[in-house]
């Protein structure tokens, strides 16, 4: 008779970005035992670690909402300019418009507005995902640049202060605690609620979803919604640690994005993925870039290793479906 | 270059009065009736408004080059500009349009370019010279279209994640050259550098420059090819119905690799073009130019699912980009208007596309 | 049904383009009577200053030369005409082409690159327009084609920080240095590096541990700063920091790290830095004044009109602030 | 040129080829002669797309000799079997609709001058490929803008272009209108007059009767008889073709029927399906039988809600459904098994927990949020009832062999305990023993009172296992008769849209020895055939 449990380690490597969490372990363990030889730091401390997350957060807020757009079969190209865009009017609202820390709900109704344009136009009028989302990253990129001029763009206020620098149980770092909260709700979203069973339906079979009477157009045009609210959410822990915002913040960010989400092991075909899994990707770049630093490395290898790194891991990830059937 | 501008009205009447021939379209079909052939009788109304329709992004040309002569200062003075920089940024768009009319996309071609330029500053500054710089240019170029061909038809990675990828280690190499800001070879092989190819202007025109000139026979040839050869023509099969393709014997995944293998020559000709008019490699060379590309290409007519677009469309898409940039600069705009219409410009040519998509439903 | 849909999607392709060309072709030069004033250089009744500048709303500094620049112009009652290229090189050649067919009287260049502006500057003398360049210079032999060159020395402000890091610490004292750039590929950014660190190679033993490029980005700078602590930790006695903006990202670290005596340098002199400085949290910054560079530049303008030669360098003076005298200025942003 | 003892064209002798668990071909014996239309007949899953597969060279075949102008051949791709004249013009269509016609018809066979397309050259013969095929059509126009008919007459056209000897047609007028279908004819018979062998594979036997040469049924994997068409009737060829007798494999056991659960009338969605009209009883099983393109699938999918349909009303248990809303007729309780499970059942990338309890979730979740345990739990329940046979639930659908998939789609419905059921084409592609498992489910389901549709175009199947019969031919009822004491001539003949005159008793079945293909004449049966008029709605009884 069927077996209720798998065997733990089966489970395990049937996560989706398993593969690269190993990967990871290993590299950790290279960087601490090479670090001290290189210049002499200390890489796998408390404090790293925690600085890992810090640097990482806005990338990994967003990274959970591309994740069940993704999921869904879909792209959004234009989290990088809706970054920017978040990041700028944040500012000019808390300081030059003077809304002090009404900004921050400001700031997320411009994020649900980016969303539901782009949920609009590739569920609504059913345009092709990559090319609209261009679009609209071309068109949200320019109204930063434009609303900006000849403002001074700074964010002071008690609020940003709290986010930026402020610590929980003096241990975490609110942006670190928001960030776990945003990945909690959408692994909860993705894993435990219908709407997200619903997206890998979508996803994996768009025409038998539609037999099971699911209406795939508002669940995408939702997950659109909700990766707006991302990018509102990194805005404001974006803003709230640098203090300043210049209308190139968020250039090509959306590359990084989607290099966290896939290299968790979420299939860019969609149906398959998990917000776990990306996770573990954005925290493999981030402890990435730190090794790198560790290591004296600089941009241009971080880059290219990165490049190499998402290629050997898709191809790894393609061979092991061949061979498991699916 | 004047010449394809009218050439794209002669060839577009022609067209037009084609597809309003009678066609009889079928009876009774399972699932969604087909968009049956044109009815046999077409009242004046509907004629034009299919010929808009289908040839939406040479209408939008003559609209916006109408609009521009008139209402932009100094414009008219400017079409030589035009033209020029057009034959600098075209090459990245002719290359990619290869890529997309197999059905496949290429987001590294920026920094293809920039490495193209690169090469040839570096080898040009090692060898002393000039012309083995400008073929070594070429060749990186290849090579790094060979590697994306690879990944994409024999590796099997779908083709956003994998160009994604790639375009992050051409960067990382043309940072690596570029991070002390333009490199440039010394002395009098600058000055050649320089003057080579985009300073060499036939006739002292600079809509007639040399870059202008090779563009122009690039394009030539490949409408040609893409006519007249199996090899070319199997570049549309394999994005229009790979299936078919395969059932009438054709070796699909071999067409896809060679499209990514000539879109990364030509952009390491664009980098040639790019290294030679400013007499230098810069980082900055590569940054944006994949999303002119793309927009270049799709703006013009190429399909983002494939099998449809030619060389013509191509040309019309990177002179809509160019007028609009040029337009803003004579404006006095912040450049940042121009992403901004072109941004609204792909979204409204994708719901035109979506709306007279010829591609029956699937039964 | 579905033909008519057709219909208006086409004629609202048509109107949409139109109306976004029209819509922003509000700009053009506005001509209002002005007395012909010497700078009237092609006595067409006004004078048109242009301004090409590599960056403008991508980082603060550049807004301000562009309003220390618009400020001087409208005392003068003469009308700016400004292009910016965010960033984009290639973009800044094309904008000079066209500005330059604006009937200029005068035309002001921050160029992106020495090298690059050369042939833009040979372009701008062939149309007989004389420029000035601000901010940053263009290369040696592109000199010829430029009338002046208003802003720092570069070199000389960041060597002079590093003749006061010599001097503070002693020529023998083998410190560690860490250094936050701002835009890697700007060459303003190259020439303050080079001027920084060939002083320190030549005047002393100290190790330059590290040097990262934060572009216009304090959060990347202050996440720069964390991994040179955690890399190198007490091994750091100073960061230079090529911008306030950037190296008050890298205070923000020190700060949280408790690493109050490492001793913190920078350029730009912005009103943070300089509060930073009173707080003891920054030791010295050159303060650079836009105001006073914009100025240069149009009194070189005005110079020229009058027919006088002027000499090609116009160096801002960069005073370097610290505790002492962090009181007697005031920053301008 | 008369089809006279040319010698065969092509030979099969003996054929064999099996697949993973199933043997689809037992040794089957086949010619075609040159200039001669050559019809093939049998049910589904007769074998006869393996078959096709075969001689085109898209399968190799494991066991027999297969002979072209008398050599043998190995075949390892299609386009050598196009190099020896043989193509294919299959039920899917391979059109490349952005392409011209001109493009399409030479496809992969461009004419050359040089190394170079000769354009004129090639519209030159595409226009008199067109006019052969009498197609008024622009040979420039986009593929995509002509009608399936037309398309059609494209691959025609493209197997003109390789100089085909023999062309095979799959299901060809499943989706012609009937001018469509009379042109079609018209040019097989011109392509015959040119001496081109054309292997016509069709249900509609009236079409197979006026049409072909020679007839072979193949039946079970086998070739069970090959004759000339002149010297065979239609109700000898649906013998041939049901063959076995009828003691059914398997006999629903009765249960009580109740009250009308599902009412059905006036449906009708133009050039689809007209006027249809039933009732489905609570703990009634009713089959729905008829040819491949009759209708049946639309008529369920727009009873579903996934097409739409212009007029008609359909009552659940009281409750009108609104057309083309799936949740709402999921919600009053309907479960829609469709016939391409891979395509429209099952999620393969997902695992079997989420694939059988993702139509529930709603239902077994608090404010949205699922209850994991009572999921896992149900997911256990139907897994052991319908004994699905998997190492977890965690695996992944696609890993499950074809009877274990349509299981899960089943438990996917049956969770929901639905008023009504369809199944479409349940055993479709299964084993034997999974079949008689899922028989064994519906008849359960019947037992506990669910109302269920049996979508089927196996005649065995629809007799085992319905208490009722609608037969459905080109969009019509043309009959509903109660199974009891019900002879499957009668049902066929509706299916093909005859009325039998009176039931008859079965011929004697040709002895189905192995292999042994025995060129006979069976018995001319005593029935005329009636006049083509569907006699109406109603049954004898009902």
């Amino acid at each position: 008779m069927t077996k209720d449990k798998q065997s733990p380690l089966r489970w395990f490597f049937s996560l989706s970005g398993s593969g690269v969490f190993v990967a990871l372990l290993v590299f950790i363990a290279l960087v601490s035992i090479a670090a001290p030889r290189v210049t002499g730091g200390q890489f796998f401390t408390w404090s790293n670690i925690i600085q890992v997350f810090r640097q990482q957060t806005y990338i990994g807020i967003i990274a959970c909402g591309m994740t069940l757009v993704i999921i869904t079969g879909n792209i959004d190209l234009s989290v990088g300019s809706q970054l920017t865009l978040m990041t700028v009017l944040c500012a000019q609202f808390s300081n030059a418009w003077g809304f002090g820390n009404w900004a921050l709900p400001l700031t997320l109704l411009v994020g649900v507005t980016c969303g539901l344009t782009n949920g609009l136009l590739v569920s609504g009028l059913k345009l092709n995902s990559f090319i609209t989302t261009l679009g609209t990253s071309s068109i949200f990129g320019a109204l930063a640049l434009i609303l900006v001029s000849g403002h001074t763009l700074r964010a002071k206020t008690a609020l940003f202060d709290v986010i930026g620098t402020g610590m929980v149980l003096g241990l975490i770092p609110v942006p670190v605690v928001i960030l776990l909260a945003v990945v909690a709700v959408f692994a909860f979203l993705a894993g435990r609620t219908v709407f997200g069973q619903r997206l890998y339906a979508i996803g994996a079979n768009p025409v038998a979803a539609r037999f099971t009477g699911i209406k795939s157009r508002r669940e995408v045009a939702i997950t659109y919604v909700l990766n707006g609210i991302c990018c509102a959410i990194a805005a404001i822990v974006l803003l709230a640690r640098s203090e300043s915002a210049n209308p190139q913040i968020g250039g090509s960010k959306e590359m990084d994005v989607i290099l966290a989400v896939v290299l968790g092991g979420t299939s860019i075909l969609g149906g398959k993925g998990s917000v776990w899994g990306t996770v573990i990707g954005f925290l493999f770049i981030g402890f990435m870039s730190s090794g790198f630093s560790f290591l004296a490395f600089s941009q241009y290898t971080q880059w290219v290793i990165m490049g190499v790194i998402l290629l050997v891991a898709l191809a790894a990830d393609l061979y092991s479906e061949k061979r498991g059937g699916v | 270059m004047m010449r394809a501008v009218k050439d794209t009205a002669a060839k577009v009447d022609a067209a037009g009065k084609e597809t309003g021939a009678a066609g009889w379209s079928g009876g009774a079909q399972k699932g969604a009736a087909a968009l049956g052939g044109a009815a046999a009788q077409k009242g004046f109304g509907r004629a034009v408004r299919d010929f808009l329709f289908s040839y939406n992004s040479a209408v939008i040309f003559a609209a916006l080059l109408v609009f521009a002569t008139f209402f932009v200062n100094k414009f008219s003075r400017n079409y030589s500009t035009v033209i020029f920089d057009a034959s600098i940024y075209g090459c990245i768009a002719i290359g990619l349009s290869l890529v997309m009319v197999t059905g496949n996309i290429d987001l590294s071609v920026g920094f293809q370019a920039a490495l193209g330029a690169v090469v040839v500053v570096q080898v040009s500054k090692l060898t002393g010279s000039l012309p083995l710089g400008v073929i070594c240019g070429l060749a990186a170029g290849a090579v790094c279209g060979a590697l994306n061909g690879a990944v994409v038809t024999r590796v099997g990675i779908s083709p956003l994640i994998a160009t994604i990828a790639s375009n992050y280690i051409f960067k990382g190499i043309v940072y690596y050259f570029t991070k002390n800001g333009s490199i440039y070879p010394e002395g009098e092989l600058r000055e050649a550098l320089k003057n080579s190819i985009s300073k060499l202007w036939l006739g002292g025109f600079k809509a007639l420059a040399l870059t202008v000139v090779i563009v122009a026979v690039v394009l030539a040839t490949l409408a040609f090819i893409m006519r007249n050869t199996d090899f070319g023509n199997n570049f549309y099969i394999a994005g229009d119905n790979a299936e078919a393709g395969k059932l009438a014997g054709i070796n699909i995944p071999r067409a896809q690799f060679f499209a990514y293998v000539l879109c990364g020559l030509l952009c390491g000709l664009a980098g040639v073009f790019l290294a030679s008019n400013s007499g230098a490699a810069v980082y900055t060379q590569g940054e944006g130019r994949d999303v002119f590309a793309i927009s270049a290409c799709v703006i013009g007519g190429i399909k983002m699912a494939g099998g449809k677009g030619t060389m013509l469309n191509v040309l019309i898409g990177i002179l809509i980009m160019r007028i609009i940039s040029t337009g803003m600069n004579l404006m006095l705009l912040p450049s940042a208007w121009v992403d901004f219409v072109s941004g609204v410009l792909l979204i409204v040519v994708l719901v035109i596309d979506k709306v007279t998509s010829v591609k029956t439903e699937d039964a | 049904m579905k033909k008519c849909i057709r219909g208006l999607a086409s004629v609202a392709a048509l109107c949409l383009a139109a109306v976004a060309l029209a819509g922003c072709s509000g700009g053009g030069g506005s001509a209002q009577k002005a007395a012909t004033a010497p700078a009237d250089r092609n006595g067409d009744g006004k004078v048109v200053i242009g301004y090409s500048s590599i960056a403008y709303s991508i980082a603060v500094l550049p807004q301000y030369i562009f309003a220390g620049l618009e400020a001087d112009c409208k005392t003068r009652g003469w009308e700016l005409q400004h292009l910016s290229a965010e960033g984009d090189a290639m973009l800044q050649g094309e904008q000079i082409s066209q500005l330059i067919q604006q009937d200029l009287d005068y035309l002001v260049v921050f160029p992106a690159d020495p090298m690059l502006a050369v042939d833009w500057m040979k372009e701008v003398s062939e149309a007989g327009i004389p420029a000035v360049m601000i901010h940053t210079d263009v290369a040696e032999v592109g000199r010829e084609y430029a009338k002046a060159y208003c802003g720092p020395d570069n070199y000389a402000m960041a060597e002079s920080l590093a003749k006061a890091v010599v001097e503070k610490y002693g020529a023998d004292a083998g410190i560690g240095i860490v250094e936050i750039g701002g835009v890697p590929v700007q060459s303003d950014y190259i020439e303050r590096v080079a001027g920084f660190d060939d002083y320190i190679k030549a005047n002393s033993n100290f190790k330059v541990l590290g040097l990262e490029w934060a572009y216009s980005n304090r959060a990347d700078a202050q996440s720069y700063m964390e991994n040179f602590i955690s890399t190198y930790g007490n091994q750091i006695n100073v960061l230079m920091g090529f911008d306030d903006d950037l190296t008050l990202g890298g205070v923000n670290a020190l700060q949280a790290a408790g690493m109050t005596d490492v001793g913190v340098y920078s350029i730009t002199g912005q009103k943070e830095a300089i509060q930073a400085i009173k707080d003891g949290k920054m030791t010295m910054t050159a303060y650079y004044s836009t105001a006073a560079t914009a100025q240069n530049a149009l009194k070189c303008i005005d110079d020229l009109a009058a027919g006088k030669t002027i000499e090609y360098f116009h160096y801002t003076d960069v005073p370097l602030i610290t505790k002492e005298n962090a009181d007697k200025y005031e920053g301008e942003f | 040129m008369p089809n006279g003892e040319l010698g065969d064209l092509l030979e099969l002798r003996g054929i064999e080829k099996e697949f993973p668990g199933v043997k689809a071909l037992k040794g089957v014996s086949f010619t075609v002669r040159p200039g001669e239309i050559h019809a093939l007949c049998g049910e589904n899953g007769a074998g006869k797309s393996t078959l096709i597969k075969v001689i085109t060279g898209a399968h190799a075949h494991n066991a027999g000799e297969y002979l072209v102008d008398g050599k043998e051949v190995h075949f390892s791709s299609t386009d050598e079997a196009i190099g020896l004249g043989i193509s294919c013009v299959y039920q899917e269509l391979s059109i490349a609709p952005q392409l011209d016609v001109a493009q399409n018809l030479y496809i992969g066979n461009l004419p050359r001058k040089g190394r170079l397309i000769d354009h004129k050259k090639l519209y030159a013969e595409t226009s008199r490929i067109l006019a052969q095929l009498d197609l008024d059509v622009p040979p420039k126009t986009p593929a995509g803008e002509l009608s399936v008919g037309q398309q059609q007459m494209i691959e025609i056209g493209r197997a003109l272009t390789r100089n085909a000897r023999c062309i095979i047609m799959d299901e060809p007028t499943s989706s012609l209108s009937e001018k469509e279908a009379d042109t079609l004819f018209g040019i097989i018979r011109k392509l015959k007059a040119r001496g081109i062998a054309i292997v016509y594979i069709s249900h509609k036997l009236d079409e197979v009767m006026m049409l072909s040469d020679r007839i072979t049924v193949i039946r079970d994997g086998e070739n069970i008889v090959t004759q000339d068409t002149s010297k065979t009737t239609q109700d000898g060829l649906i013998a041939h073709m049901i063959g076995r007798s009828l003691e059914n494999m398997y006999r629903k056991d009765p249960t009580e029927i109740g009250d009308v659960m599902l009412s059905v009338s006036g449906l009708t969605r133009p050039g689809v399906f007209t006027d249809v009209g039933f009732n489905v009883r609570r703990g009634e099983v009713v089959g729905f039988f008829g040819l491949v393109g009759a209708g049946r699938s639309e008529i369920m999918r727009a009873l579903f809600g996934v097409d739409r349909y212009t007029e008609g009303e359909v009552v659940l248990d009281g409750k009108r459904l609104r057309a083309g809303d799936p949740p709402g007729a999921i919600r009053s309780g309907l479960g829609f098994c469709t016939e391409d499970r891979k395509k429209e059942g099952l999620m393969l990338r997902l695992t079997i927990l989420l694939n059988a309890t993702l139509v529930k979730l709603p239902l077994m979740s608090k404010y949205g949020v699922i209850d994991r345990a009572k999921q896992r739990e149900e997911a256990h329940r139907y897994v052991e009832s319908i004994s699905i046979k998997c190492p977890s639930v965690h695996q992944k659908a696609g890993n499950l062999s074809g009877g274990n998939q349509q299981k899960v789609v089943l438990a996917k419905w049956l969770m929901l305990a639905p008023k009504v059921l369809i199944v479409d084409e349940p055993t479709r592609g299964i084993d034997v023993g999974s079949k008689a498992e899922i028989y064994g489910i519906l008849n359960e389901l019947a037992k506990d009172g669910m109302g269920i549709i049996v979508v089927s175009s196996e005649i065995e199947e629809i007799m085992g296992v319905c208490d009722r019969v609608i037969t459905v031919f080109e969009g019509r009822v043309t009959g509903d008769f109660p199974v009891e004491g019900l002879s499957s001539d009668r049902v066929l003949a509706a299916a093909l849209g005859k009325a039998m005159a009176q039931p008859t008793g079965l011929p004697a079945a040709p002895p189905d020895g192995a292999g042994a293909h025995t060129e006979d004449t069976a018995p001319a049966t005593t029935v005329e055939a009636a006049a083509g008029t569907p006699d109406g709605q109603g049954g004898d009884e009902a």
